[in-house]
C-alpha cells in the first residue's frame, strides 16, 4: 500500500504542477511589457574574446535582476536582453545601434574598444538614446559633450594619474633606486594615447623614459623589442599591448633573460588575465599592471566570478564592468520609474548606484564620466591575480623590486 | 624628295643582331615593298620606323625632320601608320568601334568619329560587320580591321606589316585595289609582302631584306630574277638549279 | 605510317587547315613546302596535339590520334620538333636532352645520350652550358637531338634551316639524310625548296590549308608549279 | 647606443626568422615562376597549415617536427587538387581571373577557418618553445635555429628535386618554354599542380616551423604574405634563389629595421622597399634584366 | 539600352529612393553603406574596367578623401562641404602619382596590383604613425547636424546624396564611354601597342584614367567619414576597401556602368542573407562569399550585368 499511496501523492504533485503550468501565461499577461536593453559587443572579429566576456557579464547581471523581481517601479517589468555584434568595427557597431534603436530598447550597454565606443555613442545620440560605455577608455569618449553617454569605468586621464601616482608609492615603499623606464606600447587607440600622457607624466615623479618602443598589432616578432630593453637595461618595463603581443613580448624577455626590476603594465590585454597566467606561469610572475578590476572583497563578485568560471570563462575585468553597468542602467530605470529615455538619462545624471562589483565608490556623473570610478593595480603572484592597490581592496602586498 | 629616310639602322636583341645597318627611302606616293625570306628582319625594321623598338644605332627621318627619338603616339599624330603582322585588333570592341579608336586622332566627336570608322569600314568591305565583335572576325576580315583602323588615322605614310599572309587568293584579290585606291588618294606605303604576285602588282620599288641586311632594291621584275633574291627564298644554290630548268 | 584525311583545324574561330590529306610511308622523307602563311605550322600543331582537330582523322602507325593529348602522342612515337625550336633556354644542353626522354624511351637514357653526342660533337663540348647561349646552329642541333632521345618512330622537323647560315644549312640537310639512312621516318615542313627537295622521297605543295601538289621530290622540282607558288611569277 | 653585439644579435635573429619567410616565398616564387600567377591564397594557405600543425601538435600530441613531414604531404596533395581542379578550371588562364579565384579562396579558407576555430589566439603549449642556445654574448632560439637549418635543408632538398630529378627538370622546362614541354610528352597541366603542391608543402614546413614561437589565428598569414611577395620582388618573380637569398636580407632588415626604427616604421620600411624594387627595377635584385 | 533594361533600372531606382525616403533606419542604414562602396567600387571600374589596370590598392584613394576631409574640418576648421571637395581632388592627385611612378616604370598587370597594394599599405601604417591623423588615436568629427556642415539630422537625407553621387558617376561613366577619353581607355585596356600605334598617350590615358578613378573612390571615402565622423587608419587604408570595391565590379559586371553599383548591392545583400542564414557562426557568411566568387569567376565571367544581357539576348535571338 505504502507504494501505491507514495504514488497518489506523486500523482496529486502532478497535477498541481499542470494547474500553476497552466496559470503561468495569466500571470504573464499580467504582467507589465519587458524592458529592453541593448548590448553591443564585438563578438567576432579581431576583438570577439573580450566581446564574448561582456556578454556574459550582461547576461549574468539581466538573469541575476529578473531573478530578483525585475524593475519594480515598473510592477516588476522583466529585462529583455536585445543582443547585438559590433563585429569589431565601428562601422558595424553603427549599423547595429540602428537596429537596437529600431528594436526599441532603453538604453545601450556595451562596445568595448574605444573606436566603437565612439562610433556607436554618438549614433546613439541622434536618438537620445542613453548610451553606457563598459570598458572603452578613450577619453575622447566623454569630453565630446554627447548627453546621451555615460561612462561607468575609469578613463585614460585617471589611468595614467593613478598609475603613475601608484608607482610612485611602490618605488618609494621598495625603498630601492628606480630610475629608468621603457615604454613598450602597441600602436594604435589605446598604445599610443596611453604612451604620449606617460611621457609626459612620468618625469614629474623623477623617472626617466630612455625610450618609447611601438609595435604594430599583429607583431610577427618581439625578439627586438626584447634586444632593445636588453640593450637600453631600463628599471622598469611599462607595456601596453593587445594580448597576443604582450605574451609573445614576456614570453621573449624570459626567454632572454631580461629581468629588470618591475614590469609595471598599464591597460594591457594580458597582465591580468588569468588565461596568460595559467598558461605561462613563469613569463607572468609578478607582473603588475593597472587596469579594471573587480573587488575581490565584494562577495557578489566572488559569486559573479564563479559563475563565470562555471561558464567556462576567466573571470576578466569585461564580465564586472558590463555586470555593474547592467546593474547601473536598471538601477536608472528603477528610479525614473520609465522606459522614457529623457527620464532614464535624467537618472543617470543623478545617479549614486552602490550595487555594483567593482571597488568603486558611489556613482556620481559630472559630464558622463564617473567619478567614482577608480583604477586598480594587480600582481600575478603565486598563480593568482591579487590587488596590491587601492588598500582599501588590496588582496595582497607588492612584491617590488623583483627578487633576483 | 623622300618622304620617309631611314638611314643604316642596326638594331641588337642581345647577341642577336636582327637588323644590321639597313637603310631605305620611300619617295612620297609610291608603294615600296620591303620582303625577305623568315626570319630576316623585316617586322624589327617596321618596329623601329614606327617607333616601338629603339634602334641600336641609325636614324629615322620623315618629312625632313629626325624624328628617332620620339614615342609611337607621336609618330602616329604626325602622321604615320602601321599595321600588325599578327593582328592586333581590340577584341573586346566592335568593329566600328575599333576603326573609331583610329578616327578619334583627327576627330573629337564622336558622330564624326563614327562616321569616318564607317566609311572606311565600308571602304574595306568590313560595311556588312560594323558592329560585329572584332573578335568574331575570320583572319582576312582581321587584316581589313588593321588596314582600317590605321587609314582611320588619315596617315601621310601606311606601314603595312604582310597584310595579304594567311588570306586566301580571292580574299588577295580583293584587297589589292583597296590597297590601289589609298595610294591614289595620297597616302604613301611602305609594306612588308611575302605574296610575291601582290608586290609584283603594287609595289614601284623593291627593297630586299636578307638575315638583317639589305640584299637588293630595284624594281619587282628586276628583283625576280636577282641570284641572291632567288638564294635568300629558296636556298642554297637555287638560282642556278632555276636557271637550268628555266 | 601516318596517314591524314580531311584534316580541317584553326584557331577560335578561324580555320587554317580546310580539308588536308597527306601520307608518308615508312623510311620516307616526305617534305611539306609553302610560303608563309599557308598552315604549315598549324597542320604540326594538330599532328602533336597541340591543336583540336575539328574534323578528319589523322591515324598514325594504324591508330586515331582523335582526342590524345601531346603526352600521348609523344608516348606513340610521333615526335616534333618544333619551329623556332623551343628549347629549354634556362638548362644546360644535358638537360634539354635528358628531358627528350621524358615521356618515351626513359631506359634508354644513357644510351641515347651517347649516340646524341656522336651525331652533334659539338653538344657534348657543350653539355653543360646553358641551353640559351648557345648559337642558332647549335640550338638547332639540340633541338633535333632533344627530339632523338625519344626514339622516335615519325619526327617532324618544322623548318630547320630557318635562322641558319647557308653553312649550316648545308649541313642540317646533310644531317636529316643520314639519320633517314638509318632507318628514321621523316616529316621534313620547309620553305627551303630547293634543298629539302633534294633530299625527299617526296612533296607536297601547301597553298591556303590544302595541299596544292604532290608527287615525288625529282618531278616536283621540275614542276614550274613551285616557282609561281613562291614568288608568284 | 647598441652594443655591437647587441646588433650582431639583431642580425642573426633576423637571419634565422629570415630563412623562414624565404621558406614562405619560396611557394610563391615557385607558383608565380611556373604558372605565371601571383597566388592570393598563399597567406590563406599558410594560416591553414599552421592551423593543422596546431592541431596536430595539441590535439593529437605528435611533437610538432614530426609533425611536419606528413603534413607536407597532405598540403602537397591538397595544393595539387586544389591547382587542378580548382583554379586552373575556373580561371581558364586568364591573369585577372587568377587573381580573383585566389582571391575567393582566400577569403573561403580564412573565414573557415574562424568558424571553425574562433578568432582566438592559440600557441603551443609548454615552454620548450621558449629554450635558448647561448652563443657567445648571444642567446638564440632553439627552435629558431631549428627552424633555420631546416628552412635551409627544405631549400636545398628543393633545389636537388629541380635540379636531379625529371619532375623538376620537367618544373623548369615548363616555366619557360611550355609549348616545347608539350612536345615532349610533359603534361603541363599536372606539373603546374605539382608545383602548386610544391608551394604548399613548402608552406607546411614553414608552418611547423613558425609556430613554436609564433602564435596562430584565422588571419596570421596576411602577416606574413606581404612580407613573402616583398622578397619574391626582391629575389625575382619566380627565382629560387633570389627568394632564399631575399628571405635572409629582407629577414636582416626587418630585424635591424626593428632594432633601429621601431616596429612599426621597421613594417614600412618593408613596403618602401618592396615598392623600390617594382619601380627601379621590376626583375629583382638577383633576377637578369629583362 | 534595351527597354526592359531601362524599366529593370527605373524600378531599383525607385524602389532605392523608397528607401532612403521611406524606410526604417536600418534598411537606410545598409542601403548608406552599400551606396559608399559602390561609389568606391565605381571608381574601380573606371580604371580597371574600362581603362584595364587591375588595382588591389584602392584603400589609397578611399582613405586619402577620408583623411583630407576629416583633417581640414577637424584640425583646421574648415568647413564640410569644401573639406570634400579637397578630399576629392587629394584623390585624384594621389591617384596621378601613384600612376605616374608606376606606368613610368612599366609596370602592368600583377605587378601594377602588387604596387597599388604596396602603396596602400605604407599609407596605412603611415597614417597610424603620423600626429595629423590622430595616429592610432583616430580622428572624431564633431556630431553636429546642420546641412551646412554636410550633417543630417534625418539618415534618409544623407541616403539620397550618396545615391545622388552614385547616379551623377553612373551618368558620368556612361558618358565617358561613349566619348574619345573611354574609346581611348578602352584601346588601352584592349591592346596597349595597338592603342600606340593610333596615336594614344598611353601613359596619359592611364594617369586620366587614374586621375578620375581616384577622385571617384576619394569621394566615397569623404562620404564615409561624413556619415560615421571616426576614422582611423584601418578604415581609411585597410584593404578591405580595396577588395570590396574589386568584388563589387566584378560581380556586378566589370566595364559595365550599372555593374559596381549592382555589384555592391548584391553583395551586401548577399553579406545580410548569409548572415542572417548561417546564424551567428562567425565567418560562415565570408565562406560562402569567397565561394561565389570563384564560382562567379567560373561561371559567369562578366558578372550580374552579363547574366542579364545573357538573358535578354536569349529571349530576344535577333536583338
Amino acid at each position: 500500500m505504502l507504494t501505491s499511496q507514495s504514488i497518489g501523492r506523486r500523482a496529486a504533485l502532478r497535477a498541481a504542477a499542470a494547474v500553476s503550468v497552466l496559470a503561468a501565461p495569466r500571470t504573464l499577461r499580467a504582467q507589465p511589457a519587458a524592458i529592453r536593453i541593448g548590448i553591443l559587443q564585438p563578438v567576432t572579429g579581431a576583438l570577439a574574446q573580450d566581446g564574448e566576456l561582456g556578454r556574459l557579464g550582461a547576461t549574468l547581471a539581466i538573469d541575476a535582476l529578473n531573478a530578483a523581481g525585475g524593475i519594480k517601479s515598473l510592477g516588476g517589468a522583466k529585462i529583455e536582453m536585445v543582443f547585438a555584434d559590433a563585429r569589431s568595427s565601428p562601422e558595424a557597431a553603427t549599423q547595429e545601434v540602428e537596429r537596437l534603436q529600431a528594436e526599441g530598447v532603453s538604453a545601450i550597454v556595451g562596445g568595448f574598444a574605444s573606436p566603437i565606443c565612439l562610433a556607436a555613442s554618438q549614433a546613439a545620440s541622434r536618438y537620445d538614446l542613453p548610451y553606457i560605455v563598459d570598458v572603452g577608455v578613450a577619453d575622447s569618449i566623454v569630453s565630446r559633450g554627447l548627453t546621451n553617454t555615460f561612462r561607468f569605468a575609469p578613463g585614460f586621464g585617471s589611468f595614467t594619474s593613478v598609475a603613475i601616482a601608484n608607482l610612485a608609492a611602490l618605488i618609494a615603499a621598495s625603498g630601492k633606486p628606480v630610475k629608468t623606464v621603457v615604454l613598450v606600447h602597441e600602436d594604435g587607440l589605446f598604445g599610443a594615447g596611453l604612451a604620449k600622457l606617460m611621457n609626459a607624466e612620468l618625469p614629474k615623479i623623477g623617472l626617466e623614459v630612455l625610450e618609447t618602443i611601438p609595435h604594430p598589432t599583429p607583431s610577427r616578432d618581439m625578439a627586438n623589442v626584447a634586444l632593445r630593453i636588453r640593450a637600453l637595461n631600463p628599471d622598469l618595463v611599462i607595456p601596453s599591448s593587445y594580448y597576443n603581443e604582450f605574451v609573445l613580448l614576456a614570453r621573449t624577455m624570459q626567454q632572454q633573460r631580461i629581468r629588470p626590476k618591475g614590469i609595471y603594465a598599464v591597460l594591457n590585454g594580458a597582465a591580468s588575465n588569468y588565461r596568460f597566467v595559467k598558461e605561462f606561469p613563469e613569463a607572468a610572475n609578478l607582473v603588475m599592471d593597472c587596469n579594471h578590476w573587480f573587488n575581490p572583497n565584494n562577495p557578489l563578485a566572488l559569486t559573479v566570478k564563479k559563475q563565470a568560471e562555471a561558464a567556462g570563462k576567466f573571470m576578466a575585468y569585461n564580465v564586472p564592468l558590463n555586470y555593474s553597468c547592467v546593474g547601473l542602467v536598471a538601477d536608472a530605470i528603477e528610479r525614473a520609474a520609465s522606459p522614457d529615455r529623457a527620464k532614464i538619462i535624467a537618472a543617470l545624471n543623478t545617479s549614486t548606484f552602490a550595487g555594483h562589483i567593482m571597488p568603486y565608490n558611489a556613482t556620481k556623473f559630472v559630464g558622463g564620466q564617473n567619478q567614482g570610478a577608480i583604477p586598480v593595480n594587480l600582481q600575478v603572484q603565486d598563480g593568482d591575480i591579487k590587488v596590491i592597490f587601492p588598500e582599501a581592496v588590496a588582496s595582497a602586498k607588492p612584491i617590488f623590486p623583483v627578487p633576483a | 624628295m623622300t618622304l620617309l629616310h631611314v638611314e643604316g639602322i642596326t638594331k641588337q636583341f642581345g647577341g642577336l643582331r636582327a637588323v644590321d645597318n639597313a637603310s631605305l627611302s620611300v619617295p612620297p606616293g609610291t608603294i615600296t615593298g620591303l620582303i625577305g625570306p623568315n626570319g630576316a628582319g623585316k617586322t624589327t625594321l617596321f618596329g623601329v620606323i614606327s617607333g616601338f623598338i629603339p634602334p641600336t644605332a641609325g636614324r629615322i627621318v620623315y618629312n625632313g625632320a629626325d624624328i628617332t627619338a620620339h614615342p609611337p603616339h607621336r609618330r602616329a599624330r604626325s602622321g604615320i601608320a602601321r599595321t600588325f603582322q599578327i593582328v592586333q585588333p581590340f577584341a573586346g570592341l566592335s568593329v566600328v568601334e575599333n576603326i573609331a579608336v583610329g578616327a578619334y586622332l583627327r576627330h573629337a566627336k564622336r558622330a564624326d568619329a563614327t562616321r569616318v570608322a564607317s566609311d572606311i569600314a565600308h571602304r574595306v568591305g568590313l560595311g556588312a560587320m560594323l558592329h560585329q565583335p572584332a573578335s568574331a572576325l575570320t583572319v582576312a576580315g582581321r587584316k581589313r580591321l588593321e588596314l582600317a583602323r590605321a587609314l582611320a588615322t588619315a596617315p601621310r605614310l601606311l606601314l603595312l606589316d604582310e597584310v595579304l599572309a594567311g588570306l586566301n587568293p580571292s580574299e588577295i584579290r580583293d584587297i589589292i585595289p583597296i590597297i590601289q585606291a589609298i595610294r591614289a588618294e595620297g597616302v604613301t606605303i611602305l609594306m612588308i609582302e611575302h605574296v610575291m604576285q601582290a608586290v609584283m602588282n603594287l609595289c614601284e620599288h623593291v627593297y630586299v631584306l636578307s638575315q638583317g641586311r639589305m640584299i637588293a632594291e630595284g624594281t619587282p621584275q628586276a628583283i625576280c630574277t636577282d641570284e641572291q633574291v632567288i638564294e635568300a627564298y629558296l636556298g642554297h644554290g637555287a638560282a642556278g638549279q632555276m636557271q637550268a630548268h628555266a | 605510317m601516318l596517314e591524314i584525311t580531311g584534316l580541317r583545324t584553326g584557331y577560335g574561330q578561324t580555320e587554317i587547315i580546310r580539308g588536308l590529306d597527306l601520307a608518308i610511308a615508312p623510311g620516307q622523307i616526305v617534305a611539306v613546302l609553302g610560303a608563309n602563311g599557308v598552315g604549315k605550322t598549324t597542320l604540326n600543331k594538330a599532328l602533336s596535339g597541340l591543336l583540336p582537330i575539328w574534323s578528319g582523322t589523322i591515324q598514325f602507325e594504324g591508330s586515331s590520334l582523335a582526342g590524345a593529348t601531346p603526352a600521348d602522342i609523344v608516348a606513340a612515337g610521333l615526335i616534333h620538333v618544333p619551329e623556332g625550336r623551343k628549347i629549354f633556354p634556362n638548362m644546360s644542353v644535358l638537360e634539354n636532352l635528358e628531358l627528350g626522354s621524358y615521356r618515351r624511351a626513359r631506359l634508354h637514357r644513357r644510351t641515347n645520350l651517347d649516340r646524341a653526342f656522336t651525331i652533334f660533337p659539338r653538344l657534348r663540348d657543350r653539355a653543360s652550358q646553358m641551353a640559351g647561349t648557345l648559337s642558332g646552329g647549335e640550338q638547332q642541333m639540340l633541338a633535333i637531338g632533344r627530339g632523338l632521345m625519344a626514339e622516335p618512330r615519325l619526327l617532324i622537323l618544322d623548318e630547320p634551316s630557318l635562322g641558319l647560315s647557308p653553312l649550316l644549312v648545308e649541313e642540317m640537310f646533310t644531317l636529316i639524310r643520314t639519320l633517314n639512312q638509318e632507318g628514321l621516318t621523316i616529316m621534313l615542313v620547309e620553305q627551303n625548296v630547293v634543298q629539302s627537295l633534294d633530299i625527299a622521297d617526296h612533296a607536297t605543295i601547301l597553298e591556303n590549308g590544302q595541299c596544292s601538289i604532290q608527287g615525288p621530290a625529282a618531278e616536283l622540282a621540275a614542276n614550274p608549279a613551285l616557282r609561281r607558288a613562291y614568288l608568284g611569277l | 647606443m647598441y652594443t655591437p653585439a647587441i646588433v650582431a644579435e639583431a642580425m642573426v635573429n633576423g637571419l634565422l626568422t629570415g630563412a623562414v619567410y624565404a621558406l614562405v616565398a619560396l611557394g610563391l616564387t615557385l607558383v608565380y615562376g611556373v604558372l605565371h600567377i601571383i597566388n592570393f591564397a598563399h597567406g590563406a594557405l599558410l594560416t591553414c597549415a599552421m592551423f593543422a600543425v596546431w592541431a596536430a601538435s595539441e590535439l593529437l600530441g605528435i611533437n610538432v617536427y614530426l609533425a611536419i613531414p606528413p603534413l607536407a604531404l597532405i598540403f602537397l596533395a591538397l595544393g595539387y587538387a586544389l591547382q587542378r581542379f580548382v583554379i586552373g578550371p575556373a580561371s581558364r588562364g586568364d591573369d585577372a581571373n587568377t587573381l580573383l579565384v585566389t582571391l575567393g579562396l582566400s577569403i573561403a579558407i580564412e573565414n573557415a577557418l574562424l568558424a571553425a576555430f574562433k578568432s582566438d589566439t592559440r600557441t603551443l603549449s609548454g615552454d620548450a618553445a621558449f629554450d635558448v642556445v647561448e652563443l657567445g654574448p648571444m642567446l638564440l632560439s632553439r627552435p629558431r635555429l631549428i627552424g633555420f637549418a631546416v628552412a635551409l635543408v627544405v631549400a636545398l632538398l628543393l633545389w636537388a628535386l629541380l635540379r636531379r630529378t625529371d619532375s623538376g627538370k620537367a618544373i623548369r622546362a615548363v616555366a619557360r618554354e611550355k609549348m616545347g614541354a608539350s612536345l615532349m610528352g610533359i603534361d603541363v597541366r599536372h606539373i603546374y599542380a605539382l608545383t602548386f603542391g610544391i608551394g604548399c608543402a613548402c608552406l607546411a614546413v614553414a608552418a611547423g616551423l613558425l609556430l613554436p614561437t609564433f602564435y596562430v589565428t584565422p588571419r596570421v598569414g596576411q602577416a606574413f604574405v606581404l612580407v613573402a611577395f616583398t622578397i619574391v620582388v626582391l629575389g625575382g618573380m619566380g627565382s629560387v634563389a633570389g627568394a632564399l637569398l631575399g628571405g635572409l636580407l629582407i629577414g636582416v632588415v626587418e630585424s635591424l629595421g626593428g632594432l633601429l626604427l621601431g616596429e612599426s616604421l621597421g613594417q614600412a620600411g618593408i613596403f618602401v622597399i618592396f615598392i623600390l624594387v617594382l619601380l627601379l627595377r621590376p626583375t629583382g635584385l638577383f633576377g637578369a634584366r629583362a | 539600352m534595351k527597354i526592359s533594361s531601362v524599366i529593370a533600372m527605373a524600378a531599383v531606382l525607385l524602389a532605392l529612393v523608397g528607401v532612403a525616403l521611406f524606410g526604417p533606419n536600418t534598411a537606410i542604414n545598409f542601403l548608406v553603406t552599400a551606396l559608399i562602396v559602390a561609389l568606391a567600387a565605381q571608381g574601380w571600374n573606371l580604371l580597371g574596367g574600362y581603362c584595364g589596370q587591375f588595382s588591389f590598392g584602392h584603400a589609397a584613394f578611399f582613405g586619402t578623401g577620408a583623411y583630407v576631409t576629416a583633417i581640414l574640418q577637424s584640425r583646421y576648421g574648415v568647413n564640410a562641404w569644401i573639406g570634400c571637395g579637397c578630399g576629392i581632388l587629394a584623390g585624384a592627385a594621389i591617384g596621378t602619382l601613384i600612376g605616374w611612378l608606376s606606368f613610368r616604370a612599366g609596370l602592368r598587370g600583377s605587378y601594377f596590383a602588387l604596387i597599388t597594394l604596396a602603396f596602400a599599405e605604407v599609407l596605412r601604417i603611415a597614417a597610424n604613425a603620423a600626429p595629423i591623423t590622430g595616429g592610432g588615436t583616430g580622428l572624431l568629427l564633431k556630431l553636429d547636424m546642420r546641412a551646412a556642415n554636410f550633417q543630417f539630422a534625418s539618415r534618409g537625407t544623407f541616403c539620397l546624396i550618396v545615391l545622388a553621387c552614385v547616379l551623377a558617376v553612373l551618368a558620368l561613366t556612361t558618358w565617358i564611354a561613349r566619348t574619345k577619353r573611354g574609346a581611348e581607355f578602352a584601346a588601352v585596356r584592349e591592346n596597349e601597342d595597338a592603342a600606340r600605334a593610333l596615336g594614344i598617350d598611353v601613359l596619359v590615358t592611364k594617369l586620366r584614367a587614374m586621375a578620375l578613378s581616384g577622385a571617384i573612390t576619394a569621394a566615397a571615402g569623404c562620404l564615409y567619414t561624413q556619415y560615421f565622423l571616426y576614422l582611423d587608419s584601418n578604415i581609411a587604408y585597410g584593404s578591405w576597401i580595396s577588395v570590396e570595391s574589386l568584388l563589387a565590379v566584378i560581380v556586378g559586371g566589370i566595364a559595365t556602368p550599372a555593374g559596381p553599383i549592382i555589384g555592391a548591392l548584391a553583395l551586401h545583400a548577399l553579406g545580410e542573407a548569409t548572415r542572417l542564414l548561417a546564424g551567428r557562426i562567425t565567418g560562415i557568411d565570408l565562406v560562402l562569399f569567397g565561394l561565389i566568387l570563384v564560382a562567379a569567376t567560373a561561371f559567369a565571367p562578366k558578372g550580374l550585368a552579363g547574366l542579364w544581357n545573357a538573358a535578354q539576348s536569349r529571349r530576344s535571338p535577333r536583338a
